[in-house]
């Protein structure tokens, strides 16, 4: 374990890793240096991202780049800060916010609800802003320091929602929120900062905003997941003796329904699969679909692999056994294939 | 009493004071008329007017250089028309037409028109007032010499985005400005049930460090004159500013509202002595204008309101087809 | 059409129903008014709420019977008051907020959802507060007066959403609300207020938070649905030549997932109804629980009628296509019953 | 520079002196005691200390009568131990043990007992500024003559709720006390970057109208002297007060925080001079206690810490099969 801000995290964040290899967290500040060499209009809104850094050292190195304008440093005031960014937009900007936390989001609930996701709609008046969102749990982090909130957003008309599973979709999806001319809540996990590692995506790349990825092939049944499930789908799929699609679904809201449904259409069978607690998340979203729409195609009712619905609760013994893992995938996924 | 006309204000030229009178008249008869359309069945939804405080729209409008921007809440028709809105367009807004600000998306005052540099309003209150921060952030970091305005009532003033909005702009040193709105009430509550001290100028003063000055809200040229002021210090790199204007809500909050909760007399009174369009008329007088040019402006404002609600009624309805249209500015599955 | 606070309604606010019947907002009325008299634990915040009776009108009268210490009139501070009677209810009190619209929930979201939700379950401090919320459209109200937010709180741990659509539900849940010891949100409907009228429920009558109620018994479809669904779903039912079974959930969250289930065991049929648009409400929560428990029970995919995700848009053209009617609702249940 | 006593203020009494320093005392051999397990790798998450503050959290805590309740934060450990909770308790939470308060759901200073008139914090800052403004509001409905308080830093002075919160509890004029810790720094960020006139005392007179008054946040005995005057006031009907604590925060914003941000040398020199527990210890000695007393006072203060870790040890961990427990007061679904 080392540390990540003020939580822990698995991860050596000390060694390097194999060459061309970078992390999640050093794809995401790539995607701001670069977005931020690019375009003028590109700046930073946060508590502490300046010289400290933010508290996951995200931006670290970029006040030195980018000096005191583009870099800046707000009061605590998420309402303030997140509407600021929606007024900078107004007049042609492409501001980029920092929340300390993504349970931290909140706060500036109504700012990002109201303002951000209705204003195009009904005055054609484009806000173009990023909201990045350390967000998850695996950090010993308790209630208010691991929440998934995506689930408030997805179905909110107006708002685009990202959540990145890889390196290379932590650095594309976040060039591709900044390049978007609607708003974009972007979910950057904290487990996997120092955690994920990859090859390094090439400059520029952008992974674009809407359709999901299949992560693997596969043809007995499929995971349809998103940010932390990639990773442990992936390796449960690994693991298991059945031949698993893993489908990345990477922008959460607006869902990419196509790919799910087809999935399903060739796999039969399906799990969701989310950090988020049940009841919340994307879950509600993607079962109506399936409910929906591929009743014709279903060999076995959906499944879902979520929390219970609770806040993320802190002591290890807690939060370990609330948390989807790599062995309850595998299980979740052997009781679909035994229906 | 008779009327009090507005303080000389000799800062103020000729042809900008006739501009003055022309955006009172014009948010005075507009509302007179959409009110009237109201009770006749024929505008859906609720109406909102500024009556009594119309010279804070529009002298707080006058005030803003070409490319400067504002969001003004509901009292503020006159800071539209300042910034180039048509009386057709907000007509249009009012019934819900398809070609209004707001697509028919939206009605009354909820439209702002981006391209005359005005933030489309949005009813939670307070919300505005970190988004013109923000857009003064712009301005500041960019070098522009451009100034962001809002406006907001003693109610909007006890919301939390006012506070953090504020303190940011105050941090900052962002050219805002801050036009208060004080007319006494918020809906039925009293500002003495709103806040302790209601004197919001020296509130802003002592709790944001915002330099604040009190002004006249009923004298259109006294406003002008303050505001502008205000916004040129803004322009010059002085940081936010604010003025309170003191005025008095002569309507209840919305159409259906009849005010009774207010003091018997207090707007009859107020009216008599304090009514703005009436104050910029008798300065107007005093100026030298005869009374036939000053009828001349009258009329010219009745038949722009009439000539833009003729055209209104024109205009095309909503079309439901096209509701999904426009929900995000780049569709991710434009096809579905 | 009569005036509701600024806006308009459907229904005779001036004529007398019939003897012994009541509004939906005289329940509600009643339901404060019985409450505050049989406990003095009961107080009420909200702006505009004392002499002038609140936007609607709810309050009327209140003031008069029970004073300025009981009925107090807030500032415009929905983070503030919801706070504040959260402080009340941690030292005893059992206050109820009115919220002037609906649509302002976003502005004390993270109050409900951090304090008002979270505390109970980490500290054992319960927080018996009861959020009325004039909710919906209908009423020409445009983008900010005419929202169905209820979804955002369906699904969150430790709140319970309620949403009546009866004249005894205005009153029973909002006792039963009242009396309960976990933080409540009310989701009154506006145009509901005046059109709507039933027969007085006897004082003292409480509906029960969580079960939900079979409206209408039927076999051939299940319509499932809430708040000013069920007036819409019950009249569909009647003009429909099968035999349907509307589910009227009174509690949206946590949901009476039982009864839902067991009604299309019955049916093999269900429509899911609601005024919230399609991705949010509580139709995902809905859904999943069809997709993944009755999934050996549907001969025919679950159905979804609700808005499409937009704002709630304020032309009356608009406006009218956008809501599920008794019309639109006969359809859908005809296509379901066809497939 | 030598240590500087407190101020003499013979206005505390003796016994109530010595349940100070015990009380900065469990403070700062608590924090230095969890802080070594952190680093051991024995506390999950993440510490934080109110290294520097001690007097302030002693201080505001006794300054309550036993009926009254309290919100404290992330750096008033002290604040904690005067209404009740034992080291064990405080142990249990930070190990994240079955009974801890918060039953291992919530970490660190994540907690509140409201058996002892404690509400559990919850980070979102500014939040716990309207509840305290609330349970004022019940006391005084109820002619209840209670006082409640909260404490917040310059950074949560910043967020809307504050605002909301302090001027609820102004215009309805309730028993609410406000203790601002004033540490300079807000994570990483100074307060000349929070705000712009820096002394909140006169931020919060001006802006909010409410009593405001600054006090040296490193002497126990001024802190408490001030406070217990504020509390007073409150309780005597004279509405909600406000102090000012001024002080530093000696560690950084976490254990993960060497806090090299803060200009070199200046958390040497203030422990040198200012640090709370050596200015107390140093006032007790003049006020005549000996050297040998005081160090009983430390000696017994470390073993109630030492007593508590011992305790919390063997505290059974939390158990997974009990997580949906108590997520309702009143489960709509018992059985499912
Ligand atoms: C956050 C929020 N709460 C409540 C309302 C409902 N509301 C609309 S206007 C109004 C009164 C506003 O008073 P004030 O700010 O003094 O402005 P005025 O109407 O006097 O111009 C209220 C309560 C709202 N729009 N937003
Ligand atoms: C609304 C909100 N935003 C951000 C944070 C993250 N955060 C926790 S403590 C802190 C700094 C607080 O500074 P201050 O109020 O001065 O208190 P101090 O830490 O100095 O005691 C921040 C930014 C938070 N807890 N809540
Ligand atoms: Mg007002
Ligand atoms: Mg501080």
């Amino acid at each position: 374990m080392t540390s990540v801000g003020h939580l822990e995290a698995p991860g050596d964040s000390s060694g390097e890793g194999p060459a061309g290899s970078i992390t999640y967290l050093e794809a995401i500040r790539s995607a701001l240096f670069d977005a931020m060499r690019e375009d003028d209009r590109v700046f930073l809104l946060g508590e502490d991202i300046g010289a400290f850094g933010g508290a996951f050292g995200v931006t670290a190195g970029l006040l030195d780049e980018f000096g005191e304008a583009r870099v800046i440093d707000t009061p605590i005031a998420e309402e303030g800060f997140v509407g600021a960014a929606i007024g900078a937009a107004w007049v042609g900007e492409r501001p980029v916010v920092e929340l300390q936390f993504a349970d931290f989001i909140t706060c500036p609930f109504d700012q990002i609800v109201t303002l951000a996701a209705k204003t195009h709609w009904r005055s054609g008046q484009q806000i173009p802003i990023t909201i990045r969102c350390p967000t998850g749990g695996g950090v010993r982090g308790g209630p208010f320091h691991a929440g998934s909130p995506e689930g408030w957003f997805v179905g909110t008309a107006g708002l685009k929602v990202v959540c990145p599973g890889t390196v290379e979709d932590a650095y594309g999806l976040l060039r591709a929120a900044i390049d978007d001319p609607d708003p974009v809540l972007f979910f950057e996990h904290k487990r996997l900062y120092r955690s994920l590692r990859g090859a390094a995506p090439a400059v520029g790349s952008r992974t674009p905003i809407g359709p999901a990825r299949v992560a693997r092939e596969g043809c007995d049944a499929t995971v349809v997941t998103y940010g932390s499930g990639v990773t442990t789908a992936l390796a449960a799929a690994e693991q298991l003796d059945a031949d698993v699609e893993v489908v990345d679904l990477r922008t959460v809201w607006p869902l990419d329904e196509e790919t799910v449904l087809s999935s399903i259409e060739k796999t039969s069978r399906v799990l969701v699969l989310q950090e988020a607690a049940r009841s919340i998340g994307a879950a509600g979203l993607i079962l109506s679909l399936i409910a929906r729409r591929s009743f014709e195609h279903l060999d076995a009712p959906p499944a879902l692999l979520a929390p219970p619905d609770t806040p993320v609760p802190f002591a290890p013994e807690l939060e370990d056994s609330y948390m989807p893992s790599v062995e309850t995938t595998i299980a979740a996924v052997e009781r679909l294939l035994a229906y | 009493m008779p009327i009090e006309p507005c303080a000389e204000t000799p800062s103020i030229a000729p042809a900008e004071r006739l501009a003055l009178f022309r955006l009172v008249l014009l948010q005075r008869i507009f509302e007179d008329r959409v009110l009237a359309l109201y009770r006749q069945g024929r505008v859906p939804g609720s109406v909102y007017t500024g009556r009594g405080q119309e010279a804070v729209a529009a002298g707080a409008g006058l005030a803003l250089g070409p490319d400067d921007v504002v969001a003004p809440l509901n009292r503020e028709l006159a800071t539209h028309f300042a910034r180039g809105a048509t009386t057709a367009d907000v007509f249009r807004n009012f019934f819900g037409k398809a070609t209004s600000p707001t697509f028919g998306r939206d009605g009354n005052m909820h439209f702002g028109q981006p391209e005359h540099g005005v933030f489309p309003l949005v009813s939670m209150l307070g919300d505005l007032v970190p988004v013109v921060a923000g857009a003064a952030l712009a301005f500041k970091r960019r070098g522009e010499r451009r100034v962001a305005m809002t406006f907001l009532g003693e109610g909007a003033f006890s919301v939390g985005d006012t506070h953090e909005g504020l303190n940011l702009a105050a941090v900052w040193q962002v050219p805002a400005v801050f036009v208060i709105q004080s007319n006494r009430f918020s809906y039925s509550t009293p500002v003495n049930r709103q806040m302790v001290n209601t004197n919001i100028a020296q509130r802003i003063y002592g709790g944001w460090s915002i330099p604040a000055e009190r002004v006249d809200g009923t004298d259109a040229l006294a406003v002008l004159d303050t505001v502008r002021a205000a916004v040129e210090r803004a322009r010059n790199g002085n940081g936010p500013q604010a003025v309170e204007a003191l005025s008095v809500r002569m309507h209840g909050h919305a159409a259906h509202d009849d005010a009774r909760y207010m003091p018997a007399g207090m707007r009859e009174e107020f009216a008599e002595r304090f009514d703005p369009i009436e104050r910029l008329a008798a300065r107007l007088a005093l100026d030298g204008h005869g009374a036939e040019a000053i009828a001349g402006v009258r009329e010219a404002a009745a038949d722009e309101v009439a000539d833009g609600l003729a055209e209104a009624e024109q205009a095309p309805a909503a079309d439901p087809a096209t509701i999904e249209h426009g929900v995000y500015a780049a569709p991710p599955f434009p096809d579905t």
